[in-house]
């Protein structure tokens, strides 16, 4: 039991290790705004669930869990609410998707 | 192998350091400056330094944003001149940089148990809390009791600075400000930003009164948790509006507040020669020295909390009131 | 194995370190900010689990509370900006 | 190794020679006041990098008999200027904003070029 925990919270630490990574190349690479804000935010609510969950397995049942699912629970309330403001921001500001920039002036969507 | 992880942060914020001053757009240098101060709150973390990181992540993240974007608001965001003897002054900088860099190869190194540092009264320090004060925390010891009287003067220096900004901006408004019905709104159009907000508020100020509380067994105290709080009621602030985080606490409060965290810590410390004691000293507030020594600790933290809450949501408020 | 998550935090910090001095947008240094204080909560938590101290969890607890406070005054740092940009642009067409 | 020991020394004298630089150098009296900031957090570094001790932990006990602490008196000295900082900060931007408002401007020159009238 205990070895199957123990194999579980690493997959899910490693996964949440390789979702992060891949979240911040995201944000290096992708090609506007928008994108980048979809790699980022994404995986930033995906790899915070993985590793916390790791950890939380590691951690057992106690004060330190509990903790944790604060921390999780916070940071998936906050996370995406930050990205939504940052986007709606930007909209209004004027920032256009690069999909709809892309599309001929006169053409209909 | 953590102290490579250190070394990699470090390395990070040389580049946002530089970074900042090459930058001439002023919003991004805040922008930059939050990352460098949560850099430098995970380098304190590496270094054993839970308090100061608790600190350091409650006031540079979040406050110290707030407070330089405030100002940014009433100011222009666009550096307009150049440097000026940029070339005189690269060179001097660069010279006292060698200087001390060639300095420290005389230091010991990190974490040196031989240290002199670490030789005279840290030991005694370390030894004697269980003993006089008996409380998990080596620094709240040192911060409240062992220490205090520096402490009372670091809550003197945040009072006074206070006092000076409301001297300097006041409650008027500033020419040319907005029309009053848009600049007391806040981000009350946002919908989602709204709601999360008023959820987290109360677990917020909830976190600060444990952070106050707690700081005799794990990290925290009333430097921190005046931060937490003050932080809370900024976010009501901007989701509700000036308007309405002033209503529920008054600027007479706030002024209050500020005024009665020094003399709450100094009321403890007259209140030790009254009962036969020296200045600060907590032993004879209570029939046993040690619990004295607690109950003495936990005045002067309360002390600390409110007069850190008065005086950076003055500073806030006189800010918010100034621009909008 | 928590190495290996702080490895891939780590370098994720790095990534965006690079996207925030790089820009090109104010907004992709908001996005980067934001990222980044992410990032520290996660790496606060797995070191605290390294140094077998979980009780200093209360400071990715704090980070995870206040980054939030950072993005929302930026919003309103845009809002007063654009609502003050209104106001001249409608003064000036009053005075002409 | 020996050397690695002190690289955060050296980042210390990097970190508060830039903000040195954006105060002497830059003439936005905003910029200048990040400057000082930067240049208040190498000093933070500087002291917290003094407290640390090897296999340490973070001076709080914990009930394990034979830890190490690290040396909690920087520790106190700081927590306490890190509130006191953002505080002077606050006071020098109430400052900047006070200047705006009179000049106009926050750049040095113009400033100077305002009083010579």
């Amino acid at each position: 039991m205990t070895v199957l925990v123990e194999i579980l919270s690493w997959v899910l630490l490693t996964l949440g290790g390789i979702s992060v990574l891949i979240g911040g190349i995201g944000a290096l690479r992708m090609p506007d705004l928008y994108t980048r804000m979809h790699a980022a935010s994404v995986t930033d609510s995906m790899g915070a669930m993985l590793v916390l969950g790791g950890i939380m397995l590691q951690a057992g049942w106690s004060l330190a869990t509990i903790k944790l699912i604060t921390i999780l629970l916070f940071l998936l309330l906050t996370s995406p609410t930050s990205s939504n403001a940052l986007a709606s921001a930007a909209l209004l500001a004027g920032t256009r998707p690069i999909a709809e920039a892309k599309q001929e002036p006169g053409e209909v969507q | 192998m953590i102290v490579m992880f250190g070394i990699f942060l470090l390395t990070l914020l040389v580049i946002t350091a530089i970074a900042i001053v090459r930058t001439s757009n002023l919003f991004v240098a805040v922008m930059l400056m939050g990352i460098a101060s949560l850099l430098i709150a995970a380098n304190f973390f590496i270094l054993d330094a839970a308090d100061v990181a608790l600190t350091e992540a409650a006031v540079g993240a979040g406050i110290s944003t707030v407070l330089f974007l405030s100002a940014l608001a009433l100011t222009s965001a666009q550096e307009r001149s150049k440097s000026s003897r940029r070339l005189l002054s690269f060179t001097v900088v660069a010279v006292a940089a060698l200087v001390l860099i060639y300095a420290t190869f005389d230091k010991p190194r990190l974490g040196d148990p031989q240290a002199p540092a670490h030789t005279h009264v840290a030991p005694w320090y370390l030894e004697n809390t269980p003993t006089y004060i008996d409380i998990p925390n080596v620094v709240t010891a040192v911060l409240g009791s062992f220490r205090g009287y520096d402490t009372l003067g670091e809550v003197f220096v945040v009072f006074t600075a206070g006092i000076g900004v409301l001297f300097l901006l006041g409650s008027g408004t500033a020419p040319g400000s907005l029309p009053r019905e848009t600049r007391n709104e806040g981000l009350r159009h946002y919908l989602i930003p709204r709601v999360v907000g008023r959820l987290l508020i109360p677990f917020i100020l909830l976190f600060g009164l444990y952070v106050q509380f707690h700081g005799e067994y794990g990290p925290g105290g009333g430097f921190q948790a005046g931060a937490i709080v003050t932080a809370a009621i900024i976010l009501y602030a901007l989701i509700e509006g000036e308007r309405r985080a002033l209503a529920a606490l008054p600027q007479r409060w706030l002024l209050g507040l500020m005024a009665a965290g020094p003399l709450i810590y100094g009321a403890v410390g007259i209140a030790g020669i009254v009962l036969g004691g020296n200045f600060l000293d907590y032993s004879p507030l209570a029939s046993d020295p040690v619990s004295g020594q607690h109950l003495g600790i936990l005045l002067i933290e309360i002390g600390v909390g409110i007069t850190v809450t008065g005086v950076l949501l003055s500073i806030f408020h006189a800010f918010a009131a100034r621009g909008r | 194995m928590y190495y290996v998550v702080t490895i891939a935090t780590l370098v994720t910090m790095g990534l965006a370190l690079i996207r925030a001095v790089l820009g090109p947008s104010v907004y992709d240094r908001v996005l980067a900010m934001n990222m980044f204080g992410t990032k520290t909560v996660l790496l606060l938590s797995v070191i605290a689990f390294l140094y077998g101290r979980p009780d200093f969890l209360d400071l990715a607890l704090a980070y995870a509370l206040i980054n939030f406070i950072g993005v929302l005054a930026v919003l309103e740092f845009f809002r007063v900006r654009s609502l003050r940009r209104q106001a001249e642009q409608l003064e000036e067409a009053g005075i002409e | 190794m020996e050397l690695l020991g002190l690289y955060h020394y050296w980042v210390f004298a990097i970190l508060l020679m830039t903000g040195f630089y954006a105060v002497v150098a830059k003439l936005n009296l905003f910029k200048k006041l990040i400057g000082l900031s930067l240049f208040q957090a190498a000093v933070f570094l500087l002291y917290i990098t003094m407290s640390k001790v090897d296999g340490g932990t973070a001076p709080i006990f914990s009930g394990a008999a034979d830890a190490v602490f690290s040396n909690p008196l920087p520790q106190v000295l700081i927590l306490t200027a890190i509130v006191v900082g953002i505080s002077t900060t606050a006071l020098g931007l109430g400052i900047v904003v006070r200047i705006k408002e009179e000049y106009g401007s926050i750049e040095e020159d113009e400033i100077q070029e305002i009083d010579r009238r």
